[in-house]
């Protein structure tokens, strides 16, 4: 029971499906309260798994190693650390929240919407759990089909465009990555003499350099995406602004973070050799698209908008993190994808909440909202100053983490980042100051009704988690440091670097022509487990 | 030249000239009329390669049935031959397609003599007699009730579907029907208008 | 002892938290009351753990407590942990002392506004804050309270957030402190980077060691904790949030924007004090900008009419005269004078908000005159204070402002022209300041009979505190009276366990060279008073003899008067060069870059991908016989094929 | 007789329908013509069915004959309402679905 843990967790959302699927489709009530019930026992399990979770134990908790297509090395490998404990219960929370967020606004097509956010819950804790390559692509390939109807179905004016945009771009790297795993399997039947789609007996392969390169990208470009890392990021403005409030939340708040997992599952510890000799492209790519994202928020004209390009400006702090290769960044890094989760997630519900009254997100629209709206002002102040990053808030403690991780690499990186604070704090509080402050302009917004129980309901949750994390973060940090210190070690099998035993700090190892050579380590598929350690 | 020789012949002069003039004869009335005497000599062709049943179903489902069917429709739809068919085919066109036609033929007569190549005895040797009950009603119907047996009841259900779905494709469809699908047709444009804009 | 640390800043959070979410449903009464109480209650605690700390022999003066792990990661290891030294000791006293005054002050205030009750949840939050940031043991725990404070300086400034300038200039705060704090950060990383740890302790003990003197490192550190400190404190280039942060309620301006936030640079730099005194570099930095400071923003409050402006551009003076003692090793001398400025600038600014309340909230000094009158307590406390800070021998001011002009002069990092600088300053402050009280307070009754009808004394909530701090301003002083004067400086005692810096050899450096020093140190004290007094004629003359002067000296150097009017312009220089550039980059960037070229690239992608396929799908005609065609020929091809190969 | 002779008459018909198909404007012709080509494989199957002697290629004659029996049923009522809606029996007319 408790050993298949992963499995209930994950398919629990499907037979939600299965059972929508029997309800009529008029009985709107029902549809909603089911599917709020079975997102609600999700997120029970959820907490079941970080209740049952061992913080101590290193390496992949409730695994489930069931061969499927024997043939070609296909497992149902499911297994989660830390990181991974994190994320799902950080989806599961959201998936609650967004299906309470559209109760009222989603009014066409119920039951289909309710079916694509639980397939999406599915597809989104897939990826999570998956530990075969296989099982990897299927779910994250899931996750695009029913977001691609949240978009395009229930969406904006230009939903279809940017339903089609994000469709496409995820593709185009999705297609890459598959070819890389592709690759991967073969390579390792050529040296193992038997399939496998096993991301732990594929870290094990021994890869020359070059191979590691051209793998690397095709990973890291499909992840990137997804991330979106500057400047593959034009698809998410146009997604977050068209898609529907759930769809915004989870896909700022979970979808986002397939890309920053992806490269810690898979990028960092397969291909250290080629991590590390691509780290200053994408510190740089990742410094930019901090500065920029936060430079092209401030000038946005709608709401929305803005909080999708300070997405842009956050997740490059993710990828910073990710590409310092200390344990401060790395689990800034982590900590971050949680914060930007619940902080965005907030600012899309809050955004959300909003638009159900006015119907428009222009930021010229509003003004003086908090006079008339005081409960609603006050809980967008408390998100507001999370998102840029103020102490005792979730937002600081990754921030200053990956900040402080990222100095230790390389100065500038450090300092150009910084700036990203600054500019994070103008334009969330020039937003702020024109929705929220001044007087009520705009006649139709003097009659608007403060929060509603049910929204509160949606935010105190969220708020919750803001000053949990930003007050006493550490069981988080128990559980992220054992995963974040394997992927460390795994990134050290590079021979161009060195791990530091006591403070888990890489090293570029200098070597006298500057050149990486291909890796030579010895390779052993029975022996995996022994490498591991 | 044998009895068996003088029939192929025959037949096969009707059958071909038939078809040839079913296709380019331009009263659809005619075309029919001609097709039905190609299938009459078809059927004098599967008589003599001893497939009685056969040539018997064949005058009476296709002849009797489906020419008759096509002539029904010919009449209902009262054509005489005057419609409007467009432009006719450029010449150019019109001769490619006759290559193509005598280019297939080539092919398949290579095809057949290409298996023919000396060996298969079967296929260009003379035909052998064969036994009294050869393609009877009787020998057609015991393969088809045990081997076949599935194929055969999946017919069934075939030419169901295919009753049914005539009839609804070819029913009138109610004034509501036709109003819903106006309707429904308007919200399209209309959507698609909203979204060009 | 320890162990009670944390209730320090546990009751304003307790106070902070009832009023919070209870915010609009508590009467009055208890709103007042659960706020005035958790700020005495701590004052209290803050009390009776200064006596603690006194009772522990000299070398001792150490607690710390740690009450959880905040963020623990390898190497880093946080706390949530208060340190009490002797420096944070004068600072709780003063935080919590003031604060309680002001808060008090504030019921009478605030007590006709309806969001009285947001107003004092932030006033907790702050008092929470500021104790947080003073009791920290460690340099991120300390950015919690010192970027919490700057949230509520935020919230407080915007406190009447329908004025669109009140808003403006509570977001202009945030932002300006915003970059100081990534100096700060800056700063924190490098430490951590060298050090390996962020506590205060291990930092300050480790430092001489890993550092070098005066090297790169040290100095790079110490001018980027300055960096953050000018954000916080007001200084060039930085100062220009302070003066718009009068558009809050007076008190806050009393409690935020004088006494305390302010101030928390100084206390940063005293509290790293042993990284300044190893970099030279730094400390001549710091005391350039203070000096610069404290005349730039002198000379600019002679000219204004705004009576809070008036008092903001001391304020930003006044912390360049602390800044400028850190810049010369002499810490203790900037937080003696942090105190004593705490004193009689909150007492300033709270009579203001008692003149400003009298007046129906007017706030032009030439809508007024002839106050005395009408407002005694708050004439007579307001002249004490401006005595005070004027540095008339005897008051509190006197004894820190010369304090440290004098360690500006005689310091080893000291030099004659900070001196000049800080005994100009000195005259200037002491002009403007009398200046502020012969237009408010004397002359003509220049005010409409309607603001003259309502004209009256503040309520005695507003008095009494008023007294009190009057009477500190006045002995206020008395604690740090220099060895000069044959006593024993209790202040500088007090704090010489923590504060690194040449105290010890300048102490033995001083007693060698005491016969020729204390001449000079009384010569240079006389030469301060009497300029003082020389700039208080002045202002008598221009402002209450014969005011017709004042005028027609404005008109004779109406340039200069316009250029200090306008505040020699920087905030339209910012503006242009600083403000303007980034917002129109930001729309190249969204505009240009954005759309235009990525995406521009992309859906040309796509465009050229939709033409192709315009071309392709022209292949699909429609008509079943040219489909048909197709196949055929596909089937002769495909037995073709098979046939012939 | 050659089994030959009667697959190249199969032969021939087929073409001679395939080509009645590829130039045929008249739907209806056009339908006449899949018929002849259905037929002309009949022949073949019978024809091999004889030269084998084996009855199996009957059956499958039979299951032709049914498909095409039903194919008519279904193409001719598309035809009638292809008329009713369009009048025309004009094959390039009803070109709808393209592009």
């Amino acid at each position: 029971m408790i050993g298949d843990i992963l499995t209930y967790l994950t398919f629990f959302p499907v037979l939600g499906v299965v059972l929508l699927l029997l309800v009529p489709k008029e009985r709107h009530d029902s549809i909603k309260s089911l599917s709020l019930i079975i997102a609600f026992v999700t997120m029970l399990i959820s907490f079941l798994v970080y209740a049952l979770f061992d913080p101590l134990a290193s390496g992949m908790q409730f695994e489930v190693n069931v061969p499927w297509v024997n043939s070609v090395g296909i497992s149902y490998h499911l297994g989660i650390d830390g990181i991974s404990l994190l994320l799902i219960v950080l989806t599961t929370i959201l998936t609650v929240l967004a299906i309470l967020s559209s109760w009222n606004s989603i009014k066409t097509g119920v039951k289909g919407f309710y079916i694509s956010i639980l397939l999406l819950t599915t597809g989104m804790i897939g990826v999570f759990v998956s530990l075969d390559l296989f099982l990897f692509y299927v779910f994250w390939e899931v996750m695009l089909i029913p977001m691609y109807f949240l978009i395009g179905v229930w969406g904006g004016p230009r939903r279809v465009y940017a339903a089609i945009k994000f469709v496409l771009f995820t593709m185009f790297g999705s297609l890459l990555m598959l070819v890389a795993v592709l690759y991967l399997v073969f390579k390792y039947h050529s040296m193992a003499g038997v399939y496998s789609f096993d991301i732990q007996a594929l870290v094990s392969m021994p890869l020359s350099f070059s191979e590691q390169a051209y793998l690397f990208a095709a990973f890291a470009l499909a992840f990137a995406i997804k991330v979106p890392l500057w400047p593959l990021h034009t698809w998410l403005p146009d997604a977050h602004v068209e898609a529907p409030t759930a769809g915004s939340v989870i896909l700022a708040g979970v979808l986002l973070k397939m890309g920053t997992y992806g490269f810690i599952r898979i990028c960092l510890p397969m291909f250290p050799e080629a991590t590390v000799a691509f780290l200053p492209y994408i510190c740089v790519l990742s410094v930019i698209a901090i500065v920029y994202g936060a430079l092209v928020a401030m000038v946005q004209k709608d709401v929305k908008s803005l909080v999708a390009f300070s997405s842009v400006s956050h997740m490059g702090f993710v990828m910073l993190g990710l590409f310092t290769l200390n344990l401060q960044g790395l689990e800034g890094s982590v900590m971050q994808m949680i914060n930007h989760g619940i902080s965005t997630g907030a600012l899309f519900l809050l955004v959300g909440m909003i638009y159900d009254r006015r119907h428009t997100r222009l930021i010229s629209e509003f003004g003086g909202i908090a006079k008339v709206m005081p409960a609603f002002a006050t809980y967008f102040m408390i998100v507001t100053l999370s998102s840029i990053g103020l102490p005792f808030t979730n937002g600081f403690v990754g921030e200053f983490l990956i900040l402080l991780g990222a100095f230790q690499l390389n100065t500038w990186y450090g300092v150009f980042a910084v700036t990203g604070v600054i500019f994070s704090a103008c334009y969330m509080l020039w937003m702020y100051q024109r929705v929220m402050y001044g007087k009520v302009t705009n006649p139709e917004n003097e009659k608007l009704t403060d929060m509603s129980a049910r929204e509160r309901i949606i935010m105190i949750p969220l708020v919750f988690l803001i000053f949990w994390i930003g007050v006493y973060p550490k069981p988080l940090f128990d559980r992220i440091e054992p995963a974040v210190k394997n992927v460390l070690e795994q990134v050290s099998r590079a021979k161009s670097v060195q791990l530091d035993p006591v403070t888990y700090e890489l090293t570029r190892v200098k070597d006298e022509k500057g050149t990486v050579t291909d890796a030579t380590v010895t390779f052993a598929p029975e022996q995996e487990e022994a490498t591991h350690e | 030249m044998t009895l068996d020789v003088a029939i192929f012949f025959i037949s096969a002069i009707v059958a071909v000239f038939g078809a040839t003039m079913m296709i380019t004869v331009r009263n659809p009335v005619a075309s029919v009329l001609y097709l039905l005497v190609s299938f009459a000599a078809q059927a004098v062709l599967f008589i003599q390669l001893g497939a009685l049943f056969l040539g018997v179903v064949l005058i009476i489902v296709y002849v009797g049935a489906i020419l008759v069917l096509f002539l029904f429709v010919v009449m209902l739809l009262n054509l005489r031959g005057g419609e409007d068919l467009g432009q006719p085919s450029r010449p150019m066109s019109r001769f490619s397609k006759y290559l193509i036609g005598a280019l297939l033929l080539v092919e398949l007569v290579f095809v057949i003599r290409g298996s023919a190549g000396g060996t298969d005895q079967t296929v260009t040797g003379m035909m052998g007699p064969v036994v009294e009950t050869f393609g009877s009603v009787q020998d057609v119907g015991m393969l088809l009730f045990t081997t076949y047996l599935y194929p055969f009841e999946l017919t069934g259900v075939l030419l169901l579907v295919a009753i049914v779905g005539a009839v609804v494709i070819a029913k009138r469809e109610t004034e509501r029907e036709a109003a819903q699908k106006k309707q429904l047709v308007e919200e399209r444009g209309h959507s698609s208008e909203e979204k060009v804009s | 002892m320890a162990e009670y640390i944390y209730l320090v800043p546990l009751f304003p959070l307790i106070g902070f938290l009832i009023n919070g979410l209870l915010l609009g449903r508590l009467p009055r009464a208890a709103v007042n009351f659960i706020a005035c109480a958790s700020v005495g209650l701590s004052f209290i605690v803050a009390v009776m753990l200064f006596f603690d700390l006194r009772a522990l022999p000299e070398g001792q003066r150490v607690l710390e407590q740690v009450l959880f792990t905040w963020i623990p990661s390898g190497a880093l290891q946080v706390n949530i942990g208060f340190l009490l030294d002797p420096l944070s000791a004068v600072m709780i006293l003063v935080v919590t002392g003031v604060g309680f005054l002001i808060h008090i002050y504030s019921t009478g205030y605030m007590s006709h506004d309806p969001g009285f009750g947001r107003y004092f949840t932030y006033l907790n939050l702050f008092t929470f804050s500021m104790l947080v940031l003073v009791l920290a043991d460690s340099f991120p725990f300390m950015f919690v309270g010192w970027e919490g404070v700057g949230l509520c300086s935020y919230l407080l400034i915007g406190f009447w957030f329908e004025k669109k300038s009140a808003s403006d200039a509570g977001k202009k705060a945030f932002i300006v402190n915003r970059i100081g704090d990534a100096g700060f950060l800056l700063g924190m990383f490098i430490i951590f980077w060298q050090v390996g740890s962020l506590q205060f302790t291990e930092v300050m003990a480790a430092a001489p060691a890993v550092f070098a003197a005066g090297g790169a490192l040290v100095t790079t550190v110490c001018i980027l904790l300055f960096v953050g400190a000018t954000g916080k404190s007001a200084q060039i280039p930085l100062y220009v949030w302070l003066p718009d942060a009068m558009e809050g309620p007076t008190p806050v301006s009393a409690l935020i924007h004088a006494a305390t936030m302010v101030t928390a640079g100084v206390y940063m730099l005293a509290r790293s004090s042993v990284l300044y005194t190893m970099a030279p570099d730094a400390l001549a930095v710091v005391a350039i900008i203070g000096a610069a400071t404290a005349l730039f923003a002198a000379t600019i409050g002679t000219a204004q009419n705004d009576i809070k402006r008036v008092l903001a551009y001391s304020t930003v003076s006044q912390l360049g005269y602390m800044f400028l003692a850190c810049g010369v090793a002499a810490f203790t001398a900037g937080i003696f004078h942090l105190m004593t400025h705490a004193f009689f600038k909150a007492l300033l600014f709270l009579a203001a908000g008692s003149v400003i309340h009298g007046m129906s909230d007017i706030q032009d000094m030439r809508q007024m005159g002839g106050l005395k009158k009408y407002m005694p307590i708050t004439f007579i406390t307001m002249l004490l204070a401006t005595l005070a800070i004027a540095g008339i021998p005897g008051f509190s001011g006197f004894f820190s402002k010369d304090e440290i002009l004098w360690k500006s002069f005689s310091s080893s990092h000291g030099h004659i022209l900070l001196w000049i600088i800080g005994f100009i300053t000195a005259g200037l402050t002491a002009f403007y300041m009398f200046r502020l009280i012969y237009m408010t307070f004397y002359g003509k009754e220049r005010m409409s009979d309607e603001v003259k009808h309502h004209l009256h004394e503040s309520p005695r909530s507003m008095t009494l505190p008023l007294v009190v701090l009057a009477v500190l301003s006045v002995i206020g002083g008395w604690v740090g009276i220099p060895h000069v004067f044959g006593v024993t400086n209790h202040f500088e005692h007090w704090l010489a366990p923590v504060i690194a810096g040449p105290h010890q050899e300048a102490a033995s450096h001083a007693l060698a060279a005491a016969g020729s020093s204390a001449a000079t140190e009384f010569l240079l004290m006389g030469l301060t008073v009497v300029l003082v007094l020389f700039s208080i004629f002045g202002a008598y003359m221009l402002y209450k003899k014969r005011p017709e002067l004042s005028t027609s000296l404005a008109q004779k150097f109406s340039g200069l008067q316009a250029l200090l009017v306008n505040k020699y312009y920087v905030d339209e220089i910012y503006g242009a060069l600083v403000v303007r550039p980034i917002v129109t980059g930001s729309v190249f960037l969204w505009k240009i870059v954005d759309v235009l070229f990525i995406d521009g690239l992309i859906n040309g992608f796509a465009a050229i991908y939709a033409d192709i396929s315009q071309v392709a799908r022209r292949v699909q005609t429609g008509r079943i016989r040219s489909y048909a065609t197709v196949f055929v020929l596909g089937v002769v091809a495909m037995v073709g094929y098979f046939l012939y190969w | 007789m050659p089994v030959s002779a009667f697959l190249v008459l199969a032969g021939v018909l087929f073409a001679i329908g395939a080509v009645g198909v590829l130039i045929s404007r008249n739907i209806i012709v056009l339908f006449m013509c899949v018929e002849l080509m259905l037929n002309s494989a009949n022949l073949a199957l019978i024809a091999f069915s004889r030269a084998l002697h084996v009855v199996d290629g009957h059956a499958f004659v039979f299951l032709v004959l049914t498909v095409a029996a039903a194919e008519v049923a279904v193409g001719l009522a598309m035809v009638i309402t292809i008329f009713r809606n369009r009048e025309t029996i004009n094959i390039d007319r009803i070109s709808i679905l393209k592009w």
